[in-house]
């Protein structure tokens, strides 16, 4: 396979414990590893349960955080030893996109705004004229017009015509990738279909490849290509999204689909679940599996050691000493 | 699909149309107007010392149509002296304050900015200029500066009101710092100056609008007490000298209320209009207040 | 117990025995008992400032507090000067007097003197805080000894003999006669003789009668704001029969604040004796409690300290050290406005540099007619003259050279107030006339500073002070060479720097011709002349002190018509006025 | 304005079960300088006596302001400017907040919105429970402890919770604490706002199954607010959509997901992603319009595929559409009825 | 609650000896900075009684050497750090031979026994105006009247305190005007001398109170806005709680901490005292002792009153800062969030 376009490698990041903290160190990512490949563009969605680190993941990659440990390399330039130059071309080809579409709007300026800064900072466009032209192709893209919405002060947007603005923004700047945090969690039904659709459109016509972050699997099933589902900063299964959701091999993975509340009145929970005491979850079972205090199917080993990814599928891996056999017996 | 005309803004939406707030800002417009005004109308000359005949009633209990609001013991006219004192002690607050606050803006916003040891520095000077005497530094300036004006009395108390602002600006920014739109300036490839005036700053208005009234009353009674202690230039009258000087003199044992009361009836009108004032800009900001005090 | 028998007269006319009866009657076993006197016993003295470092009562360090009653009434000077009649009158000398070279003086104690606990006070005492004083570089007196006196001979246990290191005509004058404020004060020998380290001796130890002097009251008790001091009834005054037992058992020293509570108080009777006030203050207590008078029934009211209020002029910075420059600021000056204004009308007219007592008026006298004259009103038209001739133009509202605006920076000390008010009116007379003149206050510290070493334009002060009853003291305060800017000038001398060759010939003669000599007159009315002329500084006006005293509980205070001896309560002299207060007879 | 006939509703109301609680063209606004926002214009509905009632709308339709305007806690500068709501049969609207202190908590209680924001931070959790307690009841000291300890035991809570204070918790055990908070009166309406929509699907699901535990052991009535309509179907009995400050449709859960009527619900439905197989996803034009310049006619009207004239001149009313099943579009109304006619539904 | 790691507590107590460490030296630096000095200015207020003073320069000469004023200013300043470190500030240079200490401790208990009450009850008082003007159910009556008793707050309060003493002093003779105990009594643990300090202290306490409380009425006032919104306070009026119960547990209980920080920023002015309030009423604290010792350029009291002062106030930061986490629980579950 060609070369990662976002490569992340065995990245820890710990909060707190720091210098002026006042709490516990948390451990968000630990070790953690991610390549996003790029050619063809694709969207590779990033799933796990609140806490899991998913937001920490994003705020990494774009910068916001330096890791504790290990890299993150894209074009295979490390992130934290670009120049200048380097760092502009990275802030142009991997854009973002939020959860909250009325958080990412300065309140004191019009939409207009948004636009102006990134033209003013990525000089697009020579002169007003032809940067307007840019803005208008952007938006129309996500099938919104210059007039209707560039005057307009953010709040006077509908919740879904700010996030395809948000969409329009990313896309302006040309990005191979777009790190897109929960960006359909807060619309409204009708309107996250909408976004869903342009982000397909943007992939397939515009090859823009998406990190799409999400705790909600069925748009993933949706829309997504790849999936990677973290628990508690490692993660639990990766491969092909239609084959972990249609066949989730990972116990933490079951019971998440498991726990996806059908949209089918006939169609109830089947059996009860409960979760282990906040106690038990944050025993330490030093160097074991994370997912063990909750696992049906704990076993000696997992007390002892976080288990590697076993190949369960073709393309298709999980984390857990259930599979281990499987994948001894039939080796590549 | 046809779209149906969305009505425009009508005119009387404007939340600047605070009641509270007009009411507040068209007082200090009086009280400025009369100061400003007054000296076309009123010899301001008559506000210095030994100009007028000395410890004259107003003209209601007995003095002279040439001095309405009477003389004091210094020989200066009453009504000269507010006209004179008013926009003088209005300067000297506006001054402190602004130049306090835009201290406080500028240091609070680099300490959340930066964090590390730029936020350690400043935290620090902070609390260690809270607690040194200002007269002592007055002082030490009286001994270099002459201080001919109200300007400099206003830069001297503006270097002690920074720290305040400082503290707040400093937690602002830090909270300010972790929103989405910050983040997205970021993205847009803002630099550190960008995201903090051009981003941050405009949304901190209200509340420095609604904290430079605060400190604007605070830098006029910090002069008076300054003043009171003698302190600060004495030829240009203000509210706090006419004070001082009426206590110095004796005026209330005198019995030379026109002398002691004037004054601290105009600070309590410009109090009372700058908290309006503050109460109008919360519930602008915050549209939740609008109908708490119907 | 309110007795009212305490006329003189009564007790001239009872007999020795009987007197000792109604003595002993009002004595008390421990004069602390004093300290629960009756409102009528009791004499309360206004002290507007805060009593600080009030456990150090050792009379020889800067940071006492025997300014709080003990330098009045319990140390006592050797003489007494009274300005009425320009003599000085012995008090605990018998005589002090010296040759008429100047160059030795005799001193003769009065028999009879005690200590508070009742040891002697003899020559030895006075010899021993002599030589304590010169060997201890801390003491106030030490370097004046240390310059003036060659020795001191021991002839009898009450006399000595002083031998100087050169002539001084006013040794006595100046160090033991309470010319102004203060005298020197004596350590009784076997209270000091014991202490350790002088310097850091507090004195201050009720139970031992700490501080030890000889005066008719010792200190009972110091609290915040107050010192009490209870009456000593074994006063040698009283016993030898030199004075009568004063009336008040108990004096307070008492701060109550402000101006205005200090008016209140004093019309609610919370005072007897009060420290200089205001005009407006002492209007409102005028109206609203008549038992009180000031020294004058009319104006000016207020009697004049000896310190004459000048506007003092830096002679070695352009543009005032041209004689004409000053000139013009004289002529620009209206002294009668300072006193309408600053004053409120309560000092007279006379653009002295010394006061305008009667004890001076002879040499008031030498000043130039002429010049006199044209001081006593402003003369803008004089002024301008000057200003045109020197190349002043005036340009809006200030006068200009070259483009340069003509202004004055005239600094006063922050708490002297009534310099401040002086320099307020005078800055608004220059303003007026065009010239950009500002008050700047500073702190003490940094106004000596500045005058000391020249880094001033002009000052608001009284530094020519030293005369009052003869001219020398103060001519000498201009006389010498001026120093250069950044240098102090010799002995305080000439802060002015203003320099006059002829005038210094002349101040030196007077200094060593004996007092009374009449070559003075004549090389005064010379030096007069000089100085006239020059204006090295502008005197401003006489100083004044509102010092208002009541009548409720005691008369007999000094005033206009019974002018006994200098009314301040806050000078050593005070002691005479207390002795003759009488209970008020309602 | 007052076009809007809702008699059909309440009179036609076939039930046998108690109404617990009916809320009758209720009103709210909010006074903003740029005019009212009519945040709940004309609503109407009820309650039967142990239901759970779903409401469901976008963002920012009012489902917040309904809930709060039955407990008459509608926050300044909102206000109820018409309509009843009846608990038990008594209109609690207007009447006087010492009243109104009777009903609260004894007869309605909240789970609120965002259970993160809704303890105080800085007071004990049991500090918390026994003021609710307290302030309605004299309880002695020592009867508080083991009351609220059973009723964490009821939500699942482990004892230690007793004294902790909020940041203490996860958010999925907050939301377990509000939960045993609103039954410690045994209420009997309890107003779910969005119990569960900070929570991951697993807590989610085990909180759900908390309140569905709770609900069936004390048979309370219930209002769950939420938008998620996956967890809708899996929980409630009725569902109330509401768009735009009106509510569009009320019916049984099982004909609302199987046969929406109103063309919104129709969009709400066949918008839900499935795990199940892989379906085009149906895009449409959206667009909020203000709540302060609501249009003549249809709320809807924008949105609409079947927009006619009529439908913007005129607002529509509530049309009975089945048992306990009301649809405002007169379009709808008619063609549901023409389906029932043909026997289309009752699936 | 094992917020506090002990790395926390070291950083802040680095910052803590920081802050100290800038405090003292600016107090060393700024009264050296104006021309003159404390001999000086000693001299002037002999000549201002005295009229003149012989040998004053050699007189100025030999102080300045027994003080050490004639050092260099790094000498002087590492003597100095040296005092710092023993809180011992040697002799006053204006009252010598009084230790500098012994004229700021007798000074001290006065004006810390005022102005702690004086702020006690002016934050009391203050918060409580504030809380009632932020809260939507206050009385509209008292709604109403609340903001008048914030324009006290405009009047400089000497001018109050004035005011009061001709009122209360001199026209009704209610209470004393000065002083801080009546001449009458003796110092002492004996009910005379306690009703004696209540009766003094009440005027002076009466003017910083009525002018002060409007500072934390105003802000108070901001607080409780934002407390009154919140979710808590919302589920705290549903639960049926009395309006009094949600007012002080929901609404103040939550509102006041920042109001509490302040107040403890504030504690260092206790020692520094109020001067204009001592000039007015001649009452015996420090602040009119600080005043003076400026006045007369006394290094060594503005030292002891100031490093007094700066440990305070940096060591309530630092212990705001420790104990922070611990009173509010909110900003633990801030960092955690
Ligand atoms: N700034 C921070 N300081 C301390 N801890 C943090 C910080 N940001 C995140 N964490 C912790 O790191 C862990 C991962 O958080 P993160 O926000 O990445 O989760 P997430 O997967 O995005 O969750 P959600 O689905 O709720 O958005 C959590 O335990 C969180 O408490
Ligand atoms: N204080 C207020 N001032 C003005 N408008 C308000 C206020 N509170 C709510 N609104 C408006 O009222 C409408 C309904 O708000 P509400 O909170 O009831 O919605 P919701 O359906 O609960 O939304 P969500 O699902 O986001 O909780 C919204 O349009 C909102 O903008
Ligand atoms: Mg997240
Ligand atoms: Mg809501």
């Amino acid at each position: 396979m060609a070369e990662p376009l976002l490569e992340i490698k065995n990245v820890t990041k710990i909060f707190g414990g720091g210098l002026l903290s006042t709490s516990k160190p948390v451990v968000a990512l630990d070790g953690y590893s991610l390549d996003v490949y790029d050619q063809p563009a694709r969207i590779t969605t990033i799933a796990g349960e609140s806490g899991s680190g998913k937001t920490t993941l994003v705020n990494l990659i774009l910068g916001y955080l330096p890791p504790s440990e290990g890299e993150i390399r894209y074009k295979g330039i490390n992130l934290h030893e670009m120049d200048r130059n380097q760092r502009l071309m990275y802030r142009r080809e991997v854009q973002a996109v939020f959860q909250d579409p009325y958080e990412v709007y300065n309140p004191f300026y019009r939409v207009q705004h948004i636009f102006d800064m990134v033209v003013r900072n990525f000089k697009l466009g020579t002169n007003k004229k032809e940067s307007r032209e840019r803005i208008e192709e952007a938006l129309n893209v996500v099938g919104l017009r210059g007039e209707e919405i560039l005057e307009k002060y953010p709040h006077q947007l509908s919740g879904g015509q700010r996030q395809r603005v948000m969409v329009a923004r990313a896309y302006m700047l040309k990005p191979r990738l777009i790190v897109a945090d929960e960006p359909v969690s807060a619309v409204d039904a009708s309107l996250r279909a909408m976004i869903l659709d342009i982000m397909m459109k943007l992939r397939d016509e515009h090859h823009i490849s998406f990190l799409y972050i999400t705790h909600d699997l069925s748009t993933a099933y949706q829309i997504g290509d790849e999936m990677y589902v973290l628990f508690q900063g490692v993660t639990a299964e990766k491969g092909d999204t239609a084959q972990i959701i249609e066949n989730p091999k990972h116990p933490y993975v079951q019971e998440l689909v498991n726990s996806i509340p059908a949209p089918d009145p006939e169609i109830k929970w089947e059996t009860d679940i409960h979760l282990p005491s906040e106690e038990e979850m944050r025993m330490k079972y030093a160097r074991g599996c994370r997912f063990f205090p909750r696992c049906p199917y704990g076993m000696d080993i997992c007390k002892q050691k976080q288990p590697g990814m076993f190949t369960v599928g073709p393309q298709h891996e999980a984390a857990c000493y259930l599979y281990q056999k499987q994948q001894e017996e039939q080796p590549k | 699909m046809e779209q149906k005309k969305v009505r425009r803004w009508n005119t009387w939406d404007n939340p600047w149309l605070n009641t509270k707030f007009l009411i507040g800002i068209s007082i200090v417009i009086l009280v400025v107007l009369f100061g400003l005004l007054g000296r076309i109308f009123w010899n301001v000359e008559l506000a210095y010392v030994g100009s007028s005949p000395l410890n004259l009633p107003p003209v209601w209990q007995g003095g002279v149509p040439e001095h309405p609001l009477g003389t004091e013991s210094n020989g200066r006219d009453m009504l000269a002296q507010l006209i004179v004192a008013i926009p003088s002690s209005f300067k000297v607050g506006l001054i402190a304050a602004s130049v306090g606050m835009t201290a406080g803006l500028v240091l609070g916003s680099l300490a959340g900015y930066f964090g590390g040891w730029v936020d350690a520095v400043i935290r620090t000077l902070a609390d260690a200029v809270v607690t040194i005497p200002t007269l002592a530094v007055l002082i030490v300036i009286a001994a270099f500066f002459t201080m001919r004006d109200t300007t400099s009395m206003a830069l001297i108390l503006a270097m002690f009101a920074w720290p305040g602002p400082t503290r707040i600006v400093r937690s602002q920014v830090l909270s300010l710092r972790e929103r989405g739109y910050i983040r997205m300036a970021v993205l847009s490839g803002e630099r550190p100056f960008g995201l903090m005036f051009r981003e941050m700053l405009p949304n901190m208005l209200p509340w420095i609008a609604a904290s430079i009234t605060g400190n604007i009353s605070g830098a006029i009674l910090g002069a008076t007490s300054l003043e009171a202690l003698g302190l600060g230039p004495t030829r240009v009258p203000s509210l706090g000298t006419i004070i001082n000087q009426a206590q110095t003199s004796s005026a209330l044992i005198r019995g030379m209320v026109w002398w002691w009361f004037p004054p601290i009836l105009v600070l309590m009108i410009i109090f009372t209009s700058f908290f309006l004032i503050t109460t109008g800009l919360d519930e602008i900001a915050n549209p939740r207040l609008r109908g708490l005090n119907k | 117990g309110g007795g009212t028998t305490t006329d003189e007269g009564d007790m001239a006319g009872e007999e020795t025995t009987g007197e000792e009866t109604v003595a002993e009657e009002e004595m008390a076993e421990n004069p602390l008992d004093y300290l629960n006197a009756d409102r009528e016993d009791t004499l309360i003295v206004d002290k507007p400032g805060r009593l600080q470092g009030g456990d150090n009562w050792n009379p020889k360090v800067p940071g006492n507090a025997v300014g709080w009653g003990m330098a009045q009434l319990g140390f006592e000077s050797l003489m007494i000067l009274n300005y009425e009649t320009g003599e000085m009158m012995p008090w605990l000398a018998e005589s002090f007097e010296g040759n008429s070279e100047s160059t030795e003086f005799t001193l003769k104690l009065r028999d009879g003197i005690t200590f508070y606990d009742g040891t002697p006070m003899t020559i030895d005492d006075i010899i021993y805080t002599f030589e304590l004083e010169m060997a201890t570089e801390g003491f106030g007196g030490h370097f004046t000894w240390k310059e003036w006196i060659a020795s001191i001979e021991k002839v009898d246990d009450l006399t000595a003999t002083f031998k100087l290191a050169k002539p001084n005509p006013r040794f006595v004058l100046d160090y033991f006669s309470v010319k102004i404020a203060g005298t020197t004060l004596f350590l009784p020998k076997h209270v000091w003789e014991t202490v350790e380290d002088p310097m850091t001796f507090k004195n201050f130890d009720i139970a031992k009668m700490y501080p030890m002097a000889t005066g008719p009251y010792m200190l009972g008790k110091v609290s915040e704001n107050e010192v009490f001091l209870v009456r000593n009834d074994n006063w040698w005054g009283y016993k030898t029969g030199f004075q009568k037992l004063p009336e008040p058992k108990l004096v307070i020293i008492s701060y109550v604040g402000t101006e205005e509570v200090r008016t209140a108080t004093a019309i609610d009777n919370g005072f007897d004796v009060m420290e200089d006030i205001t005009f407006g203050a002492w209007q409102a207590i005028q109206a609203q409690n008549p038992k009180w008078e000031a020294y004058y029934d009319d104006f000016p009211y207020a009697v004049p300290d000896p310190c004459a209020r000048l506007i003092g002029l830096n002679n070695a910075v352009e543009p005032w050290n041209d004689k004409e420059m000053r000139q013009m600021l004289n002529h620009v000056m209206d002294r009668q406005q300072i006193i309408d204004i600053a004053y409120e009308g309560t000092t007279t007219l006379a653009p002295t540099f010394w006061p305008s007592y009667a004890s001076m008026q002879p040499y008031t006298d030498l000043i130039p007619k002429d010049k006199w004259e044209a001081m006593l009103t402003p003369d803008l038209d004089k002024a301008t003259e000057i200003l045109e001739s020197k190349g002043y133009v005036k340009t809006g509202d200030y006068w200009t050279k070259d483009g340069v605006e003509l202004s004055l920076e005239i600094q006063c000390a922050e708490s002297f107030s009534e310099l401040e008010r002086i320099a307020d009116v005078f800055a608004e007379q220059l303003q007026r006339f065009g010239i950009n003149a500002v008050k700047v206050k500073l702190v003490d510290g940094t106004f000596y500073d500045n005058s000391n070493f020249g880094n001033y334009e002009a000052n608001s002060q009284w530094f020519t002070c030293g005369s009052v009853n003869e001219p020398w003291a103060t001519l000498r305060t201009m006389s010498g060479e001026g120093a250069p800017i950044g240098e102090t000038p010799q002995g305080q001398q000439n802060v002015y720097r203003w320099y006059n060759e002829r005038y210094t010939e002349i101040v030196n003669e007077i200094g060593v011709l004996p007092l009374g000599d009449p070559k003075i007159m004549e090389l005064t009315a010379e030096a007069l002349e000089i100085l006239y002329d020059e204006l090295p500084a502008l005197p401003a006006a006489q100083a004044k002190k509102l010092i208002p005293n009541n009548f409720t509980y005691w008369t007999n205070f000094p005033s206009a018509k019974n002018p006994y001896i200098s009314p301040w309560c806050w000078w050593t002299s005070f002691v005479v006025v207390v002795v003759n207060l009488e209970k008020a007879t309602n | 304005m007052s076009t809007i006939n809702t008699e059909n509703l309440i009179l036609d109301a076939p039930t046998d079960a108690k109404k617990v609680l009916e809320v009758e063209n209720l009103r709210v606004q909010y006074d903003t300088p740029r005019g009212a926002v009519r945040a709940a214009d004309d609503v109407s509905f009820y309650l039967k006596e142990k239901e759970i009632l779903g409401l469901v709308g976008e963002s920012g339709c009012g489902k917040t302001t309904t809930a709060m305007a039955i407990l008459q806690m509608v926050q300044s500068p909102g206000r109820i400017v018409g309509g009843q709501i009846r608990i038990n049969g008594r209109n609690i609207v207007g009447i006087p907040e010492s009243e109104l202190r009777k009903y609260r908590w004894t007869e309605l209680s909240l789970i609120p919105q965002g259970a993160m924001n809704s303890l105080n931070p800085v007071i004990k959790i049991k500090e918390q429970m026994a003021d609710a307690i307290r302030a309605h009841e004299n309880i002695k000291k020592k009867d508080l402890k083991p009351r609220i300890l059973k009723l964490f035991n009821d939500v699942g809570l482990p004892e230690r919770v007793y004294n902790m204070y909020p940041h203490e918790l996860s958010g999925g055990m907050k939301q377990r604490v509000c939960i045993a908070m609103s039954i410690v009166l045994n209420p009997s309406v309890i107003i779910a706002d969005e119990p569960t929509s900070a929570l991951d699907v697993v807590v989610q699901r085990v909180v759900a199954q908390t309140i569905l535990e709770v609900k069936e052991r004390l048979g309370v009535s219930m209002i769950m607010i939420g938008h998620d309509m996956g967890l809708q179907a899996q929980m409630v009995d009725r569902v109330a959509v509401m768009y735009a400050g009106r509510l569009v449709e009320i019916g049984p859960v099982m004909k609302m997901f199987k046969n929406p009527t109103h063309p919104y619900t129709q969009l709400l439905i066949e918008a839900i992603p499935s795990i199940k197989e892989k379906k085009p996803l149906k895009v449409t034009e959206g667009l909020t319009h203000d709540l302060r310049n609501t249009p003549e006619g249809c709320i809807y009207q924008f949105r609409c595929e079947h927009v006619e004239d009529s439908c913007c001149n005129e607002p529509p009313r509530m049309y009975q559409v089945g048992i306990d099943h009301f649809v405002s579009c007169r379009h709808a109304a008619e063609r549901a009825r023409s389906m029932e006619l043909l026997g289309g539904y009752h699936g | 609650m094992g917020g506090l790691t002990w790395n926390y507590i070291l950083k802040r107590f680095s910052m803590f000896l920081l802050t100290f460490w800038l405090g003292s030296s600016l107090i060393f630096i700024i009264p050296r900075l104006a021309p003159g000095d404390p001999v000086s200015a000693m001299v002037v207020r002999i000549v201002m009684r005295e009229g003149y003073m012989e040998n004053a320069q050699e007189i100025i000469e030999s102080w300045k050497e027994r003080f050490g004023l004639n050092d260099p200013m790094a000498v002087q300043y590492v003597k100095y750090l040296g005092n710092v470190v023993q809180f011992d500030f040697g002799f006053s240079l204006a009252r010598f031979p009084t230790d500098a200490w012994d004229i700021v401790l007798p000074a001290l208990p006065w004006s810390i026994g005022l102005l702690s009450v004086a702020s006690v009850i002016s934050f009391i008082i203050g918060n409580t105006i504030g809380a009632l003007m932020g809260w939507d159910k206050t009385p509209r009556w008292l709604k109403s009247i609340l903001p008048f008793s914030l324009t006290f707050t405009a009047i400089p309060y000497f001018m109050f305190g004035l005011l009061l003493i001709f009122i209360l002093a001199f026209k009704l003779h209610w209470l004393p005007a000065s002083g801080g105990y009546g001449r009458g009594v003796d110092p002492g643990w004996n009910w005379e001398f306690i009703k004696s300090i209540i009766r003094h202290g009440t005027l002076p306490l009466l003017s910083i109170i009525i002018t002060s409380s409007g500072g934390w009425a105003l802000g108070m006032r901001g607080l409780m806005i934002t407390a009154n919104s919140e979710d808590h306070f919302l589920l705290a009026q549903a639960k049926g709680l009395s309006p009094r119960r949600v007012f002080l547990r929901y609404g103040v209980r939550n509102a006041i901490m920042p109001s509490l920080t302040a107040f403890a920023l504030g504690l260092g002015g206790l020692v520094s005292g109020s001067t204009l309030v001592e000039f007015i009423f001649a009452y015996p604290g420090t602040g009119y002792t600080l005043f003076q010792a400026i006045q007369t350029q006394d290094y060594t009291v503005i030292e002891a009153v100031c490093n007094l002062m700066i440990l305070i106030t940096s060591g309530s930061v630092f212990f705001i800062d420790l104990l922070y986490p611990l009173l509010d629980p909110r900003i633990t579950f801030k960092s955690n969030k």
